[in-house]
């Protein structure tokens, strides 16, 4: 496990946080009193056993769901009862435990559809179609970046698991997010896609902040600059990964033999 | 030695036109417990729905004590003692989990009992009057994997138990299996997982574009450890 | 004469009862309805149709076979149910890996396919069907004159209604059945037949739908557009219940009727499209209706 | 003279709906009656007559219209029953030039506001129910009534038609309540007219619907609690159609009576064996205007419109459903209607032998005096 | 090694060279058509046609692209038809305005019914269209403007731009003709634009959508309006074509009958619509006077379409292989 390189790398900021967040589901408590900084520039990871509240948080913090207690500021701007297109707007976006992008269309499309909202190209139904074509620069740059130019024209349907979330973080990006929640994003992914999406991960959250859910314990270690351990919908341990790791109620609770 | 439980010969399925299954031979002895490796994609997963009967468009021969699949109709295979956990789980919403558990008609004597399963799982028992997609993940698992346990089957399929699990969990999955294999019971795994996957089996067939392209026991694990992860990509 | 807000009670008790009564076949075949909705996600437009069909099954079991009332009851749901069974059988059955609008749209094509062969052969005017002997006249009550026909048909529409609820809702049936709706192919994997199970689930429902028809026989004319109106009030009731709960199609089916049994009284008006506005907003104020789970 | 050597004669109504019995296939049947008695041909052309079924629609009548008249070379159109169709048909026809001649249909208009002079309306009317039935049970005692009106034109114009003549007679019109066309429940409609009260209940509807009524007046008891049902247009049809037990004793209007003299008895038998059943006065009605319109034709040498309707306004009618008719500057022919009671079971000793004939209401008592019709093609 | 996907190969079928050529010379011959159709065929026939083909088309730009099946398209087609016709005819406005009238009612009509109605997802969604033009039908018989069931009747076509006689059949044919060939051409489009291009992404994938910031429930609401403008559009040029609103189209058979013309083309083609709706008028025509019932064949039809060809005539030509050599794609 090695440090990440600095050098490049933005200064670290309190850019998403919430206090005292609670969800209730008709009388089971998914997640109780979760306090979470999450700084610019850093990777975070949120960790623990299934069930412990970790997509409930996510959902909750993007605003998919209304939290029942607690609160939540994004830039400053409390957005405890804000929808999510809105939320999505000012820069928190999330990709999902399931993987999403838009299957009938080309790679290329789906990077343009991200694209179109902050181009102000979404409304418009009196343009022709080739008025995206302007958009292409900019989504081919990211295509690239995500070594998905060999699939540029490709329907989405047509990709392989791996490279359908590849082409989701590339969606993601294209909104050029402040804040990037990713759940589970090398869930099913072979060996290699692992690497190669973590390298990019890496790249992204030198200049903004990336929240994370994994279960792949050497993902963690490797880019993860701070770790929190839910259980039972509670933090329960919070730190850099090693010290998290050697946490005995937290060797219990989660990690088991793989420690 | 006598005729193995499950075989499996030259079996050929297709997805639509898509033909995933090119020629797949496999045994499986009584109380055994095999493990299929295999990178993504290769077709394990489709290997066990095709013996199981899910998917239908397929040629070859499975045998599975004495019963003919490839005539057997879905609802029928179960009676001849096959159960089937899938890769998602397949756990129902509209049911809480004790409904969940109880669902599948019981095929033979010697199935566990609910207590026999609460104790083994107690966190289902905690939950048992939620409803099942309220789980989370890992808890989805352990009631897919102890809904098949009380029906009495000899023969479980198992999809990437592990797939998503905490270590813990996966550690007490592996307890489950152990315990299953001393009372005689025969299991076929799909995993990813190796180390979990050594853990539990005692022969291992690895799988490479729709075929099994080698097979060895536990014991030679070691020896073509190399070689293994080659094939699978580490 | 006595008056509640400036309302005559006989007028008011009187329209109470025919709110009770078409609550009766609201709640009948909304629970029908929910039943196959719940089970295929089918919406099964041809309802309205089979309602029609349990009628006219009755008609002529009368005519053709000289049977009363009794033996149609029993007959007319089980011949309709067959029959709905073999249409899934060989039809329907086809639908279900598509999007649930298909079965919408073939149920529709059904509806109208069955409502204009009948058309065809009957006209569009009603047949008079006599309801049973023993349950001629009325008693007076009073406040009301009640015809004791139509009090059975509260009374016989309350035990369908529980009979069914209970046997989905506390058998192992049920649970197979609530289950095949959601994973057919691991129910079916775990050795239940569902294709015959969902079979015997369109056949339930449009048996219920047939037996409404028959209850209705006696009231109405028997006539081949009969349900076609009736069918789109039907789908209101089941949208305000919670689409698939079996318990709000029931309670909203008796709820609605009343509720336009009343507006009769005080907003005649309205009384055509109060169960619509009541369905915007329960729409508006709880988009999964009064029963149905958040989606 | 003849164009498109063709005389080709539209019966349009309802076939298969609430009044597929009042008028319907029998009265194509009729019409096809009068054709053979004229001998099938008019002025050496071929007589033809063509059927459609309008479904009680004004959209669906006037789209068969228009297509009558702009593909298929039909001449005139005949029967409409049902109000709304009757005039839309009429409207539409005087536009197109062409000849309508109503025999099913009943509201005043026809001959009021909204005439042509294209259009004829041949049977019975709104006011002639109002003054044969209305009158009837006025004089009985019957003087506060509560009406049940099918929503539409027909519905307005006979509510509004005995309405008047009721309050004329010193009676009291207490309330009504409106229907949609083919109702199947009543029961809420009928129970909002117990409660009001009156002594009788106009049922200003037609066809099942008033059968409806009637039958599920019964169920609610509503006659033995001492209210009368008025039957305000109800026909042989459908007195057969409920059975002479439910219908027996209701009083009712028709401008023809299959039993009343030899002429109508004659066409009756000769319609039965055709159709298995008694005609109405919609169906004699239908007889009488074809053979009306194929004698103005040959009359006026010519099927071209105007020159056959100054015939239809000019010959005097006189046949087995007329005997002694003219036709008023409105259109509207005037002659005798009867006031009937339905017989109890027991008397009637023929089948279909359903009527006692009450009284003969003169027809200028019966209609509107064409100069007060509202109709302005009438010269003051 | 990553996993190895290549992307799923399709038959090749080679497009012909002058596949766009071809096209052009289809879609020419269809307006040539059109042109000269007034002269070969009963011309008020030709204008029933090309309405409910443009009513089928602006149904279809809500089914075919947002992914909403609307079983309630007959309250806008029908309403507008009342406004059109009660401008016309009472107020004495010019046909032009009459039947923007009716567009924009049509527009209000959708935008109160889509409100209620988007809160709800499929079979919900057509449900619940179906209600509330239900209780705009129930509306439109109690209201006194409409006439019950008499309907507007004798509705003048009056004087198009105060200069051009629409009682003339090739006049106002023409004037159809431009109307239809507008709103097509609106449709095509709309579907064609980046505003398209979202309605496509959320039909894919609604969550997602959202997640990118996209406020979903606009833009279907504003899909909805779109369509049930259009609609009106159709709507209130029939009122003209045949001088009468009545019930029958408010009616739910209505929005039935329109949803069979499009799954009949077609669902999601842009000509699609326009052939079914060719198909079923043509086939009412020809029923319309004769004894059999038109219902019957219309619901053997659906049934037919539904279990054995989803994707429409045009939609079954587009995915032929001739369909593909001229360079058509089913998948769109
Ligand atoms: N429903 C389907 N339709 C078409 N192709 C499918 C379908 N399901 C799987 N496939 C294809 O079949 C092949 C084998 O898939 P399978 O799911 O059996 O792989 P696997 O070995 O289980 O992989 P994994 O480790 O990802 O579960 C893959 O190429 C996959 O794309
Ligand atoms: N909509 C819901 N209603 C009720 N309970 C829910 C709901 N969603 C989640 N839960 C419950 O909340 C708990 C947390 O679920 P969540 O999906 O957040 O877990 P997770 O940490 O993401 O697990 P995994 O790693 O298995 O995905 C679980 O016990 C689950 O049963
Ligand atoms: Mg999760
Ligand atoms: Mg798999």
């Amino acid at each position: 496990m090695n440090a990440n390189p600095v050098s490049k790398q933005d200064q670290p900021r309190v850019v998403l946080s919430a206090r005292g967040l609670g969800k209730d589901f008709s009388g089971f408590t998914a997640v109780n009193n979760v306090d979470l900084d999450v700084h610019h520039a850093r990777i975070h990871a949120l960790i623990g056993p299934n069930g412990a509240g970790k997509t409930t948080v996510f959902n909750l913090l993007t605003k998919f769901l209304q939290p029942t207690r607690g609160n939540i500021t994004l830039l400053g701007t409390d957005i405890t009862s804000m929808k999510p297109d809105r939320v999505a707007r000012m820069g928190l976006v999330r990709s999902f435990q399931i993987s999403a992008v838009f299957p009938h269309l080309t790679v290329l499309e789906n990077v343009r559809v991200a694209l179109q909202r902050p181009n102000n190209l979404a409304t418009q139904f009196w343009l022709p179609l080739s008025s995206l074509d302007r958009l292409n620069g900019r989504a081919d740059v990211l295509i690239d970046e995500l070594g998905l130019t060999e699939y540029r024209d490709t329907r989405a349907a047509d990709l392989s698991y791996g490279r359908k979330r590849v082409l989701e973080i590339a969606t993601t990006l294209a909104l050029d997010p402040e804040v990037l929640l990713l759940d589970e994003p090398m869930a099913g992914m072979g060996r290699e896609d692992v690497k190669m999406v973590a390298g990019i991960i890496r790249d992204v959250a030198q200049h903004r902040a990336v929240l994370m859910v994994e279960h792949n314990l050497s993902v963690v270690a490797d880019i993860c600059d701070h770790v929190t351990v839910l259980a039972r919908g509670e933090i329960i341990a919070e730190g850099d990964y090693r010290s998290v790791a050697d946490d005995p109620v937290v060797r219990t609770a989660y990690m088991g033999s793989e420690a | 030695m006598s005729e193995p439980l499950l075989n499996v010969s030259d079996l050929h399925a297709w997805y639509g036109e898509s033909h995933i299954l090119h020629g797949v031979n496999m045994h499986v002895n009584q109380g055994e417990t095999i493990c299929i490796l295999g990178r993504n994609g290769m077709g394990k997963t489709t290997t066990l729905r095709t013996v199981m009967g899910i998917l239908r468009k397929r040629t070859g021969e499975i045998r599975f004590a004495g019963h003919d699949l490839m005539a057997t109709p879905l609802h029928r295979t179960a009676h001849t003692g096959l159960g089937f956990v899938p890769e998602e789980r397949g756990i129902f919403a509209t049911l809480n989990v004790d409904e969940n558990l109880m669902l599948p008609p019981k095929v033979a004597e010697g199935g566990m009992s609910v207590d026999e399963i609460y104790k083994l799982f107690p966190n289902l028992k905690e939950r048992r009057n939620s409803p099942g997609t309220k789980l989370s993940g890992g808890e989805q698992q352990m009631l897919a994997i102890a809904r098949i346990l009380r029906t009495g089957a000899r023969c479980l399929l198992l999809d990437e138990p592990t797939e998503g699990l905490a270590p813990v969990i996966i550690d007490a999955i592996g307890e489950v299996l152990t315990e299953l294999k001393s009372r005689g019971m025969t299991v076929v795994l799909v995993e990813q997982n190796f180390r979990f996957a050594s853990r539990v089996a005692d022969r291992f067939y690895l799988m490479d574009h729709g075929q099994m392209v080698m097979e060895f026991p536990v014991s030679e694990m070691e020896v073509r450890r190399e070689e293994l992860n080659q094939a699978l990509g580490v | 004469m006595m008056t509640i807000f400036g309302v005559p009670t006989a007028a008011l008790f009187g329209q109470l009862l025919v709110g009770l009564i078409n609550g009766s076949f609201y709640a009948l075949l909304s629970l029908g309805l929910a039943v196959i909705f719940g089970l295929l996600r089918v919406i099964n437009f041809a309802h309205g149709a089979q309602y029609m069909l349990g009628a006219f099954a009755a008609y002529l079991l009368a005519v053709w076979l000289g049977l009363g009332y009794w033996s149609a009851l029993i007959l007319a749901p089980a011949i309709v149910g067959i029959v709905g069974a073999a249409i899934e059988r060989t039809m329907l059955s086809r639908l279900y890996k598509l999007d649930h609008l298909y079965g919408l749209l073939f149920t529709f094509g059904l509806s109208l396919t069955i409502e204009g062969t009948f058309r065809y052969f009957f006209g569009a005017a009603g047949q008079p069907y006599a309801g049973p002997a023993a349950l001629q006249g009325g008693v007076n009550l009073g406040f009301m004159f009640m015809p004791i026909y139509r009090g059975w048909v509260v009374v016989a529409s309350l035990i369908v209604c529980i009979g069914v609820w209970l046997l989905i809702e506390k058998t192992k049936l049920g649970s197979y059945l609530r289950a095949a709706t959601e994973n057919p192919t691991l129910v079916q994997s775990f050795g239940v037949n569902v294709p015959l199970l969902l079979t015997f689930t369109y056949g339930l429902g449009a048996a219920l739908a047939a037996f409404a028809g028959v209850l209705a026989a006696p009231i109405y004319q028997v006539s081949p557009l009969m349900g076609s109106n009736l069918i789109i009030i039907v789908f209101a009731v089941v949208v305000v219940g919670g689409m698939g709960s079996i318990l709000g199609a029931i309670v909203t089916g008796y709820m609605l009727g009343i509720a336009e049994g009343l507006t009769k009284v005080f907003y005649p008006e309205a009384s055509n499209i109060v169960i619509f506005v009541i369905m915007a907003i329960v729409l508006i104020l709880r988009p999964a209706g009064l029963f149905g789970k958040d989606a | 003279q003849v164009s498109d050597d063709v005389v080709k004669i539209g019966i349009l109504n309802d076939q298969s709906g609430v009044y597929a019995n009042f008028g319907g296939r029998y009265s194509y049947e009729a019409a096809l009656m009068a054709v053979e008695d004229f001998g099938g041909t008019v002025l050496g052309a071929p007589i033809e007559v063509v059927t459609a079924d309008h479904q009680n629609k004004p959209d669906v009548a006037s789209n068969i219209a228009r297509q009558w008249y702009d593909t298929e070379q039909v001449d005139s159109i005949m029967e409409l029953t049902t109000s709304s169709v009757a005039l839309a048909v009429q409207a539409l026809s005087r536009d197109a030039g062409k000849i309508t001649i109503t025999t099913g249909a009943a509201t005043t208009e026809l001959t009021g506001a909204q005439c042509s002079p294209y259009g004829f309306h041949w049977v019975y009317d709104t006011h002639a129910l109002a003054v044969g039935t209305g009158g009837a049970l006025v004089e009985q005692g019957g003087d506060t009534w509560y009406f049940l009106t099918a929503d539409y034109a027909f519905g307005y114009s006979l509510e509004e038609n005995t309405g008047n003549f009721v309050k004329a007679q010193g009676g009291e019109v207490l309330g009504s309540v409106r229907h949609p066309l083919a109702s199947n429940d009543f029961s809420s409609f009928l129970l909002q007219a117990q409660a009001s009260g009156a002594k009788v209940i106009g049922l200003a509807n037609a066809g099942a619907d008033t059968q409806n009524a009637i039958k599920q007046a019964a169920e609610f008891g509503i006659v033995q609690g001492g209210q009368r049902l008025a039957a305000l247009l109800f026909t042989l049809a459908e007195v057969h159609g409920l059975g002479a037990e439910a219908a027996q004793g209701l009083t009712l209007t028709e401008s023809f009576y299959w039993n009343r003299t030899d002429d109508s008895r004659a066409f009756a038998e000769r319609f039965f064996e055709r159709t298995g059943a008694m005609p109405n006065m919609v169906h004699a009605g239908t007889y009488s205007a074809v053979a009306q319109y194929l004698k103005s034709v040959e009359a006026a040498g010519t099927d071209a419109t105007e020159a056959v309707s100054a015939k239809l306004h000019e010959l005097p009618v006189s046949d087995l459903f007329a005997e002694n008719g003219t036709v008023a500057p409105n259109g509207r022919m005037i002659k005798d209607v009867y006031l009937m009671e339905v017989k109890a079971p027991d008397q009637i000793t023929t089948p279909w032998d359903y009527y006692n004939v009450l009284a003969t209401i003169p027809g200028d008592v019966a209609y509107i005096n064409p100069a007060e019709s509202g109709c302005p093609l009438v010269t003051q | 090694m990553a996993v190895k996907s290549e992307p799923i190969a399709t038959e090749t079928i080679d497009v012909l060279p002058n596949a766009s050529g071809v096209r052009t010379v289809l879609l020419l011959v269809l307006l040539a058509g059109l042109l000269v159709a007034p002269f070969m065929l009963y011309p008020i026939f030709v204008m029933k046609l090309l309405c409910f083909a443009l009513f089928a088309a602006a149904f279809n730009l809500l089914l075919g692209y947002t992914g909403l099946l609307s079983f309630g398209h007959a309250a806008f087609f029908g309403g507008s038809a009342y406004f059109t016709a009660h401008a016309v005819k009472e107020w004495g406005w010019s046909p032009e305005f009459g039947v923007l009238l009716g567009v924009a009612g049509a527009a209000v009509l959708g935008l109160i019914m889509g409100a209620i109605a988007i809160r709800r997802q499929g079979i919900y969604f057509a449900m619940i269209t179906l209600a509330l033009s239900q209780m705009f039908f129930f509306f439109c018989l109690q209201a006194g403007f409409t006439r019950g069931e008499d309907g507007i009747q004798s509705v003048p076509r009056g004087q198009l731009f105060g200069f051009i006689d629409l009682t003339n059949d090739i006049n106002m044919y023409y004037f159809v003709l431009g109307v239809f060939l507008l709103g097509m051409l609106m449709i095509w489009r709309i579907v064609n634009s980046p505003f398209g291009m979202i309605l496509k992404s959320i039909r894919e994938n609604e969550s997602r959508a959202t997640s990118l910031g996209y406020s979903v429930a606009r833009y279907k609401l504003a899909a909805f309006v779109m369509s049930a403008a259009l609609t009106g559009l159709a709507g209130g040029v029939k009122a003209l074509v045949f001088q009468f609103a009545t019930l029958t189209d408010v009616a739910w058979q209505m929005s039935g009958e329109v949803i069979l013309m499009t799954l009949l083309g077609g669902i999601g083609t842009l000509i699609g619509p326009v052939f079914g709706a060719g198909l079923v008028v043509t086939l009412q025509n020809y029923l319309a006077t004769s004894d059999f019932p038109v219902t019957i064949i219309t619901g053997v039809v659906f049934m037919v379409c539904v279990l054995v060809f989803r994707r429409g005539l045009v939609g079954e030509f587009y995915a032929s292989k001739l369909g593909r050599r001229l360079g058509f794609n089913p998948e769109n």
